[in-house]
Formats: C-alpha cells, structure tokens, sequence
C-alpha cells in the first residue's frame, strides 16, 4: 500500500498498465516533456520513450481522430484532452465515430481506447476550465462514461477502462487531485465498470451522486448521523452504464431519493436518474425523487463561481426538507 | 520527389492522355499486361456502379453515390499498393474496394442499409465508409502511426474529395501525418463539385495538392482520368513512405459524370456542355483506345467482360436482396462488447411489448 | 391563406424576413445555386443576391464560427447545417461561442443567429442523416431550442427564431418535410418561443411530444378518442426553455403523463420532462410518469430503421397501461 | 506584396535588429515619434505584465498569461491599424488591449475571474479574450464579411499562436477568409512554444507563414521582437485588405519571456540558455537603443514613465479588488436577454434556501 492523491492513482495506473502491454500509447498536449499540466502522465515518456508518450499537436479532433486509427490497427490509445472545455473539437471524432464503430461494422471493428480528462469546477480556473457536461457523453449511444471519486477508484476504474474492449470516457475530478491522499494497492488491480459502489449504508433517504460532488454529499452525511439520519450514499462511479440495480434495491429500502450532481441540471444526469427511479421505485417513493445540481448556467469565472457549487449545507437543507416530506 | 510537376508553378503530372497516347518519364508505370488488368478493374467498377444506379432507380437501391469518371483514381491508387496496405476510404470509392478485393454483396450490402456490409473490409484492410466528410482522414494518419510504431511494411491510402479538404480534420491529418512522418498518401479524388458547390468556391487556392506544402510535406496534382498517372504518382509516393519518408498529398484531377448521389440532380448546377466535354476524357475510354491500338483487347471482348460483371453483380445483389434484414437484436447486440443491463432491459420490454402486440 | 409543406414554410419564413431584414444573410453547404439538398433555401439567392444567400465552404465549424463573427458585427446569420448529424464539426463553436457570448461579456455582446438543420429518421437515410439529438444543445446552457411540428409552426416559430435576439437552435423534422400541406398565412407572423401548445385537449393523461413524433401522437389520440379516451396532447415546441407551466397545469388535470420523443432514451428529453413532473406535481399523479424513447442505440440503417421508430400502436398500448396503473 | 520575403525561400522580414539599428527598405515605416510612441506603449504593456504576474505571485491575482517579449507584436499591430478596425485576440494579448485604448481596469478584471471584465471591448472593437484555441480566427473571418458586406472601411486583425495553427479551426478560417476574399489579417505571435510543447513538434513546415499559400493568399514571416517590421507588414496587409485584396497571414517570429500562465513552470521545457538568448533580442531593449542612440528618450525618462505607469497599474488593480463580486442575480442575468422561466425558477428556488439559511 502507498498513500497516493487521485492524480499520483491516475499516473500510477497510466505506468502500470504501460509496463505490462506495449501497445499502450499515451499522448495529447503537453503529456510529454511537461508530464501534462497537472503531471498525470509526469515520468511516462522517460520510463517508456518518445514513441509510447508524447505531445500531440495543439488539434483535440486530431488527438481523438488519429486514436480511432491507432485503436483501428490494434494499438490501445489512451488519450488526454486537457481540460473538459477542450473536448468540443473532437466532439464529432468521439460522436460519429468513436461511439459507433463496432455497431456500424457489426462487431468486426472495436475500438479499444480511452479518453481522459480533468472535469468539474471549484478551483477557480479560468473560463472553459471547469465543466461538468459528463451527460453529453452519457447520452451519446456507444460510449460507455466514469467518473471516479477518490484514489483508489480512480486507479481501479481507469485499469479497467484501459483493459475495456469499448471506448471509455473518463472524467477526472480536478478539484480532487491533489485535495486528498489515499492509501491503495501498489499493484494493479481493477474495479468494475458499470457498477455503482454504496458508499454510506443508511436508511433514510438514498443519496446518488458522483466525481468530486461526492465531497459535499459524504460530508452532508456525516453531519446528519450526527442528528441521528442515516442516509444511504451511492458512487455511480460509471454515468453510462449505470446500475440500476444497485440504485433501485436501495430507493426500495429507502423510499426516498436525491441525486446530487456539479453539472447544469436541465438534461442533466439527475434528471435520468429520477426517470430510473420513478420508472422503478414509483410505488415505494414517499416523497417526490429530488435533484440538486448546478445551475443551468454556463459556470461562472471564479469571483462568482461560489453562488455555482453545491454546499454541504445546502444538501442537508434539502435531505431534510424530504425527509419531512 | 515530384520537383518536374510542382503544382505550385501550375505542373500536372499526366501520362496517358484522352486520345490514348502514353508519354512515359522514366518513372514506374503499369506494364501493358497491368494495364489489361486495370481495364478490366475499371469496367468491372463501371458496370457494377450503373448497376447499382439502376436498381436505385428501380427502387430496390438506397441512396447511392456513383464513381462514374473517376475510376482510373480508385483503380490506380489500388494497384500501385500492396495487398497489406491500407485503404481508408471516404463513400465515393467503390472501385477501390472491389480492386482490393472485397466481394460486391458487402458493398452493396452496406449500401442497401444493412450495417452487415460494413462488416467486410477488415480483412482487406479497408475501414468502412466514412460519411462525415474527411474525418476518416485522422483514423488514416493514426493507422500510419501503429505500423510505424509496429515496424509493418504497410502504407496507408487516406480518400477524400475536393469538398473535403475545407474541413479542419484534413489540415490537422495533414498537420499531424506532416509531424508524425507517418506512411500515409492522402488521395484527393478533386471531381470538380462538392454536391453543388463547384472547387472555385470550395478554396482560393490553385490547386488542392500545393497545400501539402504548407503542412511540410510534398503534394502533386496529376490527371485522375490517367491510369498510369495515378499508378505511377501513388507507386512512388508509397515507397517514399515506406521508406520513411513521410506523407504525400495527391490530387487526382477528375470528375464525377454521374450526379452525386441517386438523389442529386446535377442539371441544377452544372452545364450539359461541361459534362459533354468531361465524358471525351473518360478514364475508361482513353485505355481502351489505348488497348484497342495495342491491339490487347478487341470490341467484342470488352462487351464480353461487361456482360460476365453483369452476371455476377445480378447476382449479389440478389443475394442482397434475399439476405434478411438486422433482427430487433442485431440493432442492440453489438454497441457494446456485452451488452449493458440498460440496453437488455429497453430490448426486453420491447420485445415484452411486441409479443403482446402478436398475442392481440 | 396558402397551402405549403413543411419545408415550404421554412422557405416562406426566409423568404419574408429577408425581405424585411436586409442584414439576413443565408449561408451553408449547398444553399445558393443548389437552393438546399431539400430546397429550403430555393430561389433565396435569386432573389436577394450571392452576397446574402450563397454556398459556404464544406467545414461546420466554418459556419458556425464565421456566423458568429457576422452576428457580433451586426448581421443576422441564419446558417443551414446540412444534416443533424453533421453539426458536430461545429459543436465547439456552439457551446464553446453561441451559447457564451452574451453571459460572458455581461450582455455587451449578443449573439442573434440561428443555426438551421433538418433532424430525425424515418425517411430511410444513409447513416448520420437521421439523428435526433436535441437533448445536447438543450443540457448547453445559453442556447434556445426549437422543434415544430408543422408547417404553420414552422414559419411562426422560425420567423420568431430570426428575430429573437438570442441564438436558436432550430431543428426541422425533415420526415415531415414534405408529408404534410397545411393552410398558413401569407404574411409574416410569429410564434412565441418557449410557449408549448396544448394542439389536443382531454383529460385522460397528458402525453408530451414535438416534431415528426407529434404525427403518432396525434394518431394515437384519435384511435384512443374512439375507445372514449381523451387524451391531452402537448406539443413542446421549444425544447428549452420549455413550458414548464403549460404541462404541470395539464398534469395536475389529467393526473397522468406520457413523453414521447424519437432520441436516444437516456439522458434525454423525456428524462427531464419527468423530473419537472415529478417535481411540481408529485402529490397528484396517479401513475408514474412515463417516457417512449428512441432505444439508447445509434439509429439504424434503412433496414433496421423500423425496429427503432416508436409506433402509434406502441403508444396507444403505453397509454392504456397507464390508465390502468 | 512582400515578394522580397517569400518564406518559403527562408526569408523573413526585419528591419530594427538587436542592436537597435534600422536598415529601412523603403517600405512604410513608424517615424521616430510613431517610434517614441511604440516604445511608451511596448514600457506600458511590459510593467503591466509584470505587476499581473507580481500580483499573482501575491496571492492576489488569479492565473495570468504573461506576454513579456510579445510587445513588439502588439503595439506594432496596433499602431498600423486604425480605430475603427477590429482586434479579435486570443488570451496573450494584452499589449494590443491597452494600446487599443481599453481601460486596464476591464482587462485584469477579466483575469481576475469577473465576466464584467468582458464588457470593455465592444466600443473598440475588440472582442472578448477566446480561451478556446484558434476558435476565434473564424470570428475574425465573419466580422471580414460583415465589414465588407456593409462596405465599412474596417479591417480585422486575427490572433493566435504557433500552436493555434494546428487546430482545424484556423485552416477553415484561412480557406474562408481565401474564398470570400475578406479583410482579415492573420497575425500568429509564433513564441516557439504552445506551453512545454515546442513549435518543431507542432508542425513539420519550415515556417507558419506559408501556410496561406496553400490557402490562395500570401503569408509573410517577420521579426515579431522588431516593432518596424511588425508595423511595416500589418501596414501593408491592411492597405491591401482595405482595397479588396482580401487576406494575408503574418508569422511574427518571437519569443515568450516568461512563463505560459503565472501556473506554468517554464525550467521543466526550455533550457536557461535558450531563454537568455532571446533576452538579448528584448523588442524593448532594442527599440530603447533606437532611441537612446537618437537621443529621443533618456534612461531617465524611461525610468519616470515605468513609474507612471506603475502607480496607473497599481490604481486600477485596487479598483479591481475594490470591486463588488458578481451576485447572484449576476450569474443568472446574462445568458439570455430575457431570464427563462426556467432558470428564474432555479434563482427564487436558491434565493430561498439562502435566506432560510440566513434566518438560522
Ligand atoms: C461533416 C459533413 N458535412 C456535410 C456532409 C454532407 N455531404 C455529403 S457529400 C458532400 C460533398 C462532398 O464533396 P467532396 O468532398 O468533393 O466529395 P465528392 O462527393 O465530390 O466525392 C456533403 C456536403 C457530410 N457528409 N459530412
Ligand atoms: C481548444 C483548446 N485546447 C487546449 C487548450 C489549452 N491551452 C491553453 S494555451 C495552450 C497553448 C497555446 O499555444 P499557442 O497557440 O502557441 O499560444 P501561446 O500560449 O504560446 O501564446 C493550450 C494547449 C485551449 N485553451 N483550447
Ligand atoms: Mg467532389
Ligand atoms: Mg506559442
């Protein structure tokens, strides 16, 4: 075991999964020399040379375009879009092809290969440097979307999206990167995707959320078992596919619901998530199923990007109010 | 490599023109045995391409995009290539695929709406078609990357049309091929429109092939309709990638003298004129003048050869016809290696629903 | 009064408001010499000139970008994307610009300009000529979506497109292009943006759609009306900002509710259509909310199409189950 | 037009050197007071920087770009332009905001994260800062069309960087701008990075500038650290544009003195050497030998104006930190003219949690 911050898991499962098959190709802007601008890649090109981690053009469609090609001839690239903003220009590489290629060729052509990039808001960036908008990609058929919340799932979820047959999107919480350290398995080990972790046992309202968001919701928690209410906390941990299951065994038991997401909520993830539960839960709901997310607002620079985030105490204000529903 | 026909002091390379006269330069050409089997290649793309305009107009085809004109680009660019080369088409390019070697009821199938044709290429490495113009250009550059990085005696032929070069994707392919020196010719089929847009307001640039340049790398532009230009221009821009030479760009000058798609309705936008004149310089033609002369093939052969292409293309086509269309479970099985719980339960309660429906 | 198609009422609306306004200027693949691969844009270069209706280079992300430069110098852009599935090139310029400019310059700069493009299946199509993914520029905070479902509202709703002073995404359901004729007024007239319109009144469930589905709707509630079923048909029109009011009035009468929309299922319309339901009016439903969506597939190719398409039979069956619930 | 600098031949455009000698060649030129004017606005934009990047370091300014070495660029560009032309800037350009006349006030109040910032430029006519690279070029190319649509003497100056021309983007801009013929002027600052990646890695073309030939216009590498072929070539390219012949590409080859952003470590890419190199070619210094040589200014006088400078700097950032934050209304205000219902729902929902959390 090693204490490890989400970003060091990032770069720890990059470097495993390196050394053990050499097709894994990492590259995009400044993954190189620079080791990225957050370093997740930092020491890559050294261990492994110019040819497996490099820089790419400054070209987000070039960087995803030539991937499918690499993937196509049986490499496994694994990609990093610098900042969420950024992904727009590969938007059409990522939706016209990467999502369909082994639909539209009936299985013959698969496209093993990853998409990394930090997502999310609260570290007062500059503008285009703090999206949420993992429902564009969920949305999208073909793609399968995680977003790991702590170290530990991070180096789990990105081993396996890295071993996945089908493309993987993965967004990284960059207010997380650096905020907390972890002790996890210096080896490598993987978590599955598809499968949302209960993190929180609880029987008073089911709580979903996801990413760095899980920050506030697990804090919501720990002040509210303080007042005696248990709530139940589920990591998606993947947004496409997600658990069902595991979401509705709990609202069954729990008979309440609140999804909790940083992203704008119109079309938002909590919106699918209270379809899910009202599709299969309808009858056991004492209370309407609730979302909290961002505004549906382009997020703010950082003097107002504050009125933005969802607090803690602002989920607590809102369990409260449906569990008094 | 190309310094005689340098497009930017206005320089074509042609070989064979319109009258069927070859004026070699010393570089490679097909011998006149290769050029049989180019005649034979193109009348073959030729027949099954008004075949399929046929059945479309008969109504059993699909939209359909006829190569009609610029068969001695598809014919030319695939022989100069070897069998483990790469091809990564655009739609346009159906002479390519059957030069390479993919059966016509794949081609065709794809073509008919079934995505089981798609399923044919990877065999002959060939990516399947690629609708969104000129983003299969990337995937060409990234392929090019895995057999530098694999060591692969392979190149990589990357198609698209003159309308195509406008997208970004194209000058970032070119950007990234031009850095990566990958082993990639990027083949511009210029057939003069994009739909209706004609190549003049497309770019203010002379010619497409001189925009290689500005991506560091070398780019001709040769006569499309001439087999021997194309196979000559495609043959030496393959050994130079295969020796590590890098990327060139190829502009084959040609012209589509069908409409661009059975839906298109050409008359709109260009002259009868234009047509007329392009139809003297048809690639298939001028070989066979060529031929004719050489005294390699004689009328009657080639009324032969087109009536055994039309056999077999009735045939495959109906077989495409008799092939049963994708299941309600073809549609969802092969989005995702396993299928998730999500897609089951949407297939689950729509089959729950039909059996319902049939019990009524 | 005359009758036109569909797509004739586009071409009515650009007609008149070019006439009106000359700083209109009509641009996009195809559009001048050729009038528009469906001719919504016929005769327009004839009658106003190359400068203001003409072919653009083949590149998306041209359009988009080069209109927005039009729209902050004073023109009225009006740009036709040929296909749904080829907005994408120019996504970044819609979310990354169109959907910004306004909020980030604190209203110094605007961006009046609508992007045009026929959208969904049904007719057929070669692959990405048949998408119906309005739930992406709908989740993009800043932009205005607008769906009509037939010519009447097509030219009202697209005459308010060019005049509002907000970009709009204006999403034509080309399956109805030329299916229908309906009697419209010869002049020029609007249609309030994000206003729904209750196109049947009853009081038997509230079922909401827009665009080419409305059609099955529409037949649905006429074979339901003869089993003496009222059904309430809504039709959305603008997919954001929606008509919130409009349905929850609708809802808290018939105590029931149906969406119904050709996209992907998840994490699209009708997920959010059920969150606002389960939202303000919880207490009086007495079914759960329900959503018919495309299934979470590509669409498939002309031969697999009908197995994706939802029926009006699948709809009345729906219903039915709801009203036993 | 500049036929006597064809990069493609390696040639570049320069005419003050390092040692802050001209060698005209009788082209347009900044006179000795264009001269003195250059340099109070180069002074300027170089202690404003620098007091950005203190602030920074102080805990007091958010992430900056810093342009120190880009000066000449952007005074230059400025000053060959009239008022009623368009800038439309990428994130580094600052210099060209100031002398454009813009309050320094709504330009680190963008930096420092409030949208207000934003507002500033429209009555000068700069658009707003483009985070999104190569994005804005296009802007560039629609404004071109409006102006020469609406027949208004007004030219556009596009910026990016040398890794900005790699995005597909920009090569959709230039082959717009090439067809509809537009007065645009692409100005691309090539400081030999795109954060830690260096320019050789960013495209295999000997020099940015010919790019635009393969577009159908001309493209002209120049001293970007010399402000008199700065002015000189946007000079040029703007009567040009401004008599209809449409656009030209201008390749100012520099260096970034400083870091990327105030977040960017520079020593983990570039070598000290190759840093101080670029020193010695400091578009300031060598314009202050000009004029120390002239004796136009003294190190006196320099001196003062830096203090000037610094206490107008030092006002309009405590303005900014002086400054209201955006509100909650703010944040919901602005993103259409009039608040949805929808997002007006999303507003009175929060604004009623906040005052029942503000009554506990
Ligand atoms: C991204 C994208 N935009 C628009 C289209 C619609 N479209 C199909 S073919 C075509 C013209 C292509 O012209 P060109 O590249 O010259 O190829 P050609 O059809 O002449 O072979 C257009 C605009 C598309 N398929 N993809
Ligand atoms: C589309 C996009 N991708 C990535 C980034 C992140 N990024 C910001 S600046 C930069 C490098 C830009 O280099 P260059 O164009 O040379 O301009 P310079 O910063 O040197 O002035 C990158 C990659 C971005 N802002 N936008
Ligand atoms: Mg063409
Ligand atoms: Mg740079």
């Amino acid at each position: 075991m090693k204490a490890l911050t989400l970003l060091q898991a990032v770069n720890d499962a990059l470097r495993l999964e390196m050394a053990r098959d050499k097709n894994i190709i990492v590259y995009g802007e400044d993954v190189g020399v620079e080791g990225g601008v957050f370093r997740a890649t930092e020491n890559l090109q050294k261990l492994y040379g110019e040819d497996r981690c490099f820089d790419s053009p400054l070209a987000e469609s070039g960087i995803v375009g030539t991937a499918i090609g690499m993937a196509l001839a049986g490499l496994k690239p694994v990609v990093e879009i610098q900042f969420d903003g950024f992904v727009y220009p590969g938007f059409n590489q990522i939706v016209s092809h990467v999502a369909r290629i082994r639909n539209r060729s009936r299985g013959a052509w698969t496209l093993p290969m990853v998409i990394r990039f930090p997502y999310g808001g609260g570290i007062r960036a500059l503008e285009h440097h703090s999206e949420s908008m993992e429902a564009y990609y969920a949305h999208t058929p073909g793609l399968k979307v995680v977003i790991p919340s702590s170290p530990y799932d991070a180096k789990g979820l990105l081993i396996s999206a890295i071993r996945d047959s089908d493309p993987v999107i993965f967004c990284e919480p960059k207010r997380m990167y650096r905020s907390v350290k972890q002790e996890i398995p210096e080896d490598a080990y993987t978590i599955p995707i598809g499968k949302a972790s209960v993190v929180r046992q609880g029987d008073a309202i089911t709580v979903v959320s996801y990413g760095a968001q899980l920050k506030e919701v697990m804090e919501a928690a720990a002040q509210l078992a303080q007042d005696g209410i248990n709530i139940e906390v589920i990591d998606l941990r993947t947004i496409y596919p997600f658990d069902r299951h595991t979401i509705i065994e709990s609202v069954k038991k729990t008979c309440r619901f609140l999804v909790v997401h940083e992203g704008p909520l119109n079309f938002g993830v909590g919106a699918e998530m209270m379809a899910v539960v009202t599709e299969d839960a309808f009858l056991s709901l004492e209370a309407p199923p609730t979302r909290l997310g961002g505004f549906n607002l382009t997020i703010p620079l950082a003097r107002g990007e504050h009125h933005y985030m969802i607090s803690t105490d602002k989920i607590i204000v809102t369990i409260k109010e449906l569990l008094s529903f | 490599m190309f310094k005689n026909y340098d497009p930017r002091e206005g320089k074509m390379l042609s070989l064979l023109n319109a009258d069927g006269i070859l004026k070699p330069n010393g570089g490679p050409v097909l011998s006149d045995e290769g050029l049989l089997e180019a005649y034979r290649g193109m009348l073959r793309a030729r027949v099954c391409d008004d075949m399929a305009v046929s059945y479309q107009r008969q109504g059993r085809m699909l939209t359909y995009p006829p190569l009609k004109g610029q068969e001695a680009n598809q014919i030319g660019m695939i022989m100069a290539i070897n069998k483990n080369d790469w091809l990564v088409p655009g739609y346009r390019e159906m002479g390519a695929w059957l030069q390479k070697g993919v059966p016509l009821y794949y081609i065709f199938l794809a073509w008919y709406g079934n995505e089981l044709g798609n399923s044919a290429g990877k065999e002959y490495r060939i990516l399947p078609i690629a609708v969104p113009i000129a983003s299969q250009t990337l995937h060409a550059v990234g392929i090019g990357y895995a057999m530098k990085y694999k060591k692969e005696d392979a190149v990589v032929v990357a198609c698209t049309g003159d309308g195509g070069t406008s997208q970004g994707d194209f000058s970032e392919a070119m950007n990234f091929a031009g850095v990566w020196k990958v082993p990639v010719i990027f083949y511009i089929q210029n057939n003069q429109y994009a739909i209706s847009c004609p190549r003049s307001k497309q770019t203010a640039v002379n010619t497409l092939a001189e925009r290689a340049f500005g991506f560091g790398f070398e780019g001709v532009q040769i006569d499309g309709n001439d087999i021997q230009a194309v196979y000559q221009a495609v043959k030496l821009a393959a050994d130079k990638a295969r020796n590590g030479g890098g990327p060139t760009l190829i502009e084959g000058y040609t012209y589509r003298l069908a409409a661009h798609t059975t839906s298109d309705d050409p008359t709109r936008y260009r002259k009868n004129e234009e047509v007329a004149a392009w139809e003297q310089k048809d690639p298939l033609l001028r070989l066979k003048k060529y031929l004719l002369n050489k005294k390699m093939i004689t009328a009657e052969e080639t009324q032969q050869w087109s009536e055994v292409v039309r056999k077999e293309v009735d045939e495959a086509f109906r077989k495409v016809e008799a092939s049963p269309d994708p299941t309600l479970e073809d549609i969802f099985k092969y989005h995702y290696k396993e299928m998730p719980a999500e897609l089951r339960r949407q297939l689950e309660q729509h089959k729950a629903y039909l059996e319902r429906k049939a019990q009524q």
